[in-house]
């Protein structure tokens, strides 16, 4: 699999597309985003895996995004993802509000091509009451007599997946280590479209070591070199979070025009300077 | 070491602690604590110290995660049975123990919207004891009825749950929960307060006991194994409030 | 976490117990189906996962096993599996026919804490018609008017789950690399029991590199060392099966009496010597 | 390179191949194999030498084995849609293309057990195309009835199901399956057989066209390939099979 830039996959999501992201802490493909503001993507639907953080916020504030399924936007120790905030106060986005394992769920049901699956919870919360698309029904195992109430989630197949991985090989397989959320998202999707650290010799599921943390490249789309991706969120032990940076955008994103001139600063510029530190 | 300079946190430590360790509480083998709750941390850091055996998993921690499936182990765990005690917070907490991470006013939040509900409409049903959090304690966030329900506080006959709200700590008191009757009673007043200082900032209604206790003080020996290895193991999963309590920084 | 012996560990199995055991291409512990033949274990309930073959055919041919369930029993390119065979005409040994995907679903139930879980296919066969214990119910998210029937099965909670691993650090953590239906099996097992070929220091949870492959200390009961505990079948890339031990033990199971020259040369004298060859 | 030099097995490779490239079956670009199909593999791969993309994932296989999941990941694969074809045996397989890996005589098996239903009861339903290959064709084995249903070969409208057979391909010919009818008919003959020959070799009832032509011969193209590529992509999965097929033994 021939890597392809980072420009050129941005133009492989088209606009109105559903596509899971991870959260900050789980290889989240920042530079995606940032190349996905700079198309001017619209109408975009994010799934968060199960919660999103920087890269939403910024999509969400450039007006990339049409509707958010989450069970939360934060930048952590940042504080709240201003620019989501603001959009759902301003009542331009739509929300469904989510639960993280319900979303695990659901894509779970979609990575094994089942309907739906059932969980426990969440009956008597505002989160049900306000997903119509999920059921309750009784639990069809439960002893004679006994009601048992369950919530049944639809399976949730994202259009695309997107993420950022550690490395990518010749075959197109990509290596995200202990994150298999990341890996249940890329089975449920219809594609992957992967950024990497860097493109490695060889095939990472003939490495058994390797192999354990590698999605196949069965499920990738295309992959594109993005030396540190994630940044300003971290990879695995590869980098730590620039927290000073999401405290910046915190900041700066707390107005339309702090936005703004983020954004001209690190986002439509290109790659920033900061970002190869 | 006076108590003096005993800080509001080290004592919020204690206090969680003491409720960890309540023999009437359903047994607490494994904690899972989310990652903007260091001060569940140190509690339950001080159970360890303290000789009692209570396996701590971290969620989100960058170095040393405790889980190999990814984000999902922890709600997996809890659906197995194998986190015995959960810490929750809300933007809003009620008279019922209902929380809420939505936000206020309409759905989703048009007043204000906080983050979003995280895991916590599965883990309140699902763990044994969950011990609310909240250091503010305000008739903001302590609210007679929450304005959306992220997960709730009990729940109707039939409906699988495996436990309620143990207790709620905030920087004025300790509110035990009693989940037969659905109400917070005052079980311990922190320095400083009184049932009517606490009353006057709580904005749901709670039982009064004939006689309300302090807050137990830290023991020396609390304090010690709070500033010592407890301290030691919060510096790498909690370097900023480390650097902020402890005046400790991490070398690296 | 101490090791103990391989034989406190199979004291550690109880007569009756429904037990988890892998096939032979995925990390069984020979060893210990071995020490459980020697210590004489009665009435064991047996679980593929997904199917099973030398450890299973070797415990029902020494009369250690009462139920069997399982997509299937085979000794690979040795064949079917002798014993096993021997024990189902002579109708001494109660089964439940299943099949692999039907086994990973009930342990995903079983590991996510819901009751049951749905699962295409199955309908019109024979393996649905024996299950009493499995359902068919329509598809609650059909579009109206549509009947959909699927079938639900219901959570499996193995006792025990028996495996080998590669290795094991000092808390107890248990590597198995790729083979994550083994991690499902102990997350769904009330407790597992691992031989491993090797301790080694420090915390495996602790690399990003060997993490993916690990399954938690939280989820193991016991350790005990057994070299090449896998043998006479292979373990990853560490030893390949030994399939001319294995055409071996099919040719003598062939006959009650040849069986018993097998366990007397290979199981009740201990650990073999071919085992360290 | 003579056309006495055709083992069987390259015969039945060769079939296999072009009932894979058949342009009336839905689209083939993800196949998965059992461990135990070195035929259905040199098929495959003989597919892939021609130049046809076609993503061949081996089951089971020891090194470089194509999966990450575990042994659910085929299953998973074949719910998402990514797998196009599979091949499946049976011990019995029957005229309405159901197939029995169970046993024989009452369940489970009291005449003879085999070693049971695999993947089988899911895979049947979910792949758009199944191959069955079976190299004996006797009455034993091609049965008016399968005593034990693993999957069955049709199903009735309303039960979700993406693919039936495709072909039976036997050590005698190769049958193609007519799911609207539930019924098989002669395609072709392989060398030395002929209809009554079949006829008298298979259990069950089957349509027989006016014409039924030869299985084509593998061309020197295809054999040159089968003893070239295919062989080398064969031996490390399958050193038992080139041992014997091509007289070739792996080095290591």
């Amino acid at each position: 699999m021939t890597p392809i830039t980072l420009e050129a996959m941005a133009a492989q999501v088209p606009d109105g597309a559903l596509v899971a992201l991870p959260p900050d802490y789980s290889l989240p493909s920042s530079a995606l985003a940032r190349a996905l503001v700079r198309r001017g993507a619209r109408g975009l639907r994010l799934l968060g895996v199960p919660i999103l953080g920087y890269s939403a916020d910024l999509l969400i504030g450039a007006g990339c995004v049409a509707e958010v399924e989450t069970s939360a936007v934060t930048l952590g120790e940042a504080g709240f993802a201003p620019r989501f905030t603001a959009a759902v106060r301003a009542g331009t986005l739509r929300l469904r509000d989510a639960t993280c394992p319900a979303i695990h769920t659901m894509l779970q049901a979609a990575e094994k091509g089942v309907p739906f699956m059932p969980l426990r919870g969440l009956i008597g919360s505002d989160i049900l009451a306000r997903r119509p698309d999920w059921k309750v029904a009784p639990n069809p195992f439960a002893p004679p007599g006994a009601e048992d109430p369950i919530v049944l989630l639809p399976a949730l197949q994202p259009d695309i997946a997107i993420f950022h991985a550690a490395m990518a090989d010749a075959e197109g397989n990509v290596w995200v280590g202990r994150r298999r959320e990341i890996a249940t998202a890329a089975h449920a999707a219809r594609r992957a479209l992967v950024t990497v650290e860097r493109v490695v010799a060889g095939n990472l599921l003939a490495d058994e070591r390797l192999a354990p943390g590698v999605i196949s490249a069965l499920y990738v789309e295309a992959v594109a070199v993005a030396e540190r991706g994630a940044w300003p969120c971290g990879l695995l032990d590869a980098y730590a979070p620039d927290g000073a940076h999401v405290a910046e955008y915190a900041r700066l994103a707390r107005t339309e025009e702090g936005f703004r001139e983020y954004c001209a600063r690190y986002v439509l510029a290109g790659a920033p300077a900061a970002a190869a530190a | 070491m006076s108590a003096a300079a005993i800080r509001p946190e080290e004592r919020l430590a204690v206090a969680i602690a003491r409720l960890v360790l309540d023999p009437e509480a359903p047994p607490a083998r494994h904690v899972a604590i989310g990652a903007a709750s260091p001060i569940p941390a140190a509690a339950c850091f001080l159970v360890r110290a303290l000789g009692h055996p209570l396996r701590v998993s971290l969620q989100q921690r960058r170095t040393a995660n405790p889980f190999s499936e990814g984000s999902r182990e922890l709600f997996d765990l809890a659906g197995q049975g194998r986190i015995d005690l959960f810490f929750l917070g809300g933007g809003q907490i009620d008279g019922q123990a209902n929380i809420n991470l939505i936000g206020t006013g309409e759905w989703p939040g048009r007043e204000a919207r906080f983050p979003g509900s995280f895991g916590s409409a599965l883990m309140y049903f699902l763990t044994p004891r969950t011990i609310l959090f909240r250091e503010e304690h305000s008739p903001r966030v302590l609210v007679p009825r929450v304005d959306l329900v992220s997960a709730p506080g009990v729940s109707p006959p039939g409906v699988y749950r495996r436990g309620t709200a143990q207790a709620l700590v905030t920087g004025r008191c300790v509110f035990r929960f009693h989940p037969g009757r659905a109400r917070f009673s005052l079980l311990s007043l922190h320095p400083g307060e009184t049932v009517e200082s606490v009353r006057a900032a709580t904005g749901f209604d709670f039982d009064i006991p004939a006689h309300v206790p302090p807050t137990p003080e830290p023991t020396e020996q609390e304090l010690a194994l709070l500033r010592g290895p407890v301290r030691e193991a919060m510096l790498e999963p909690y370097p900023e409030f480390c650097a902020r309590v402890f005046d400790r920084k991490s070398a690296a």
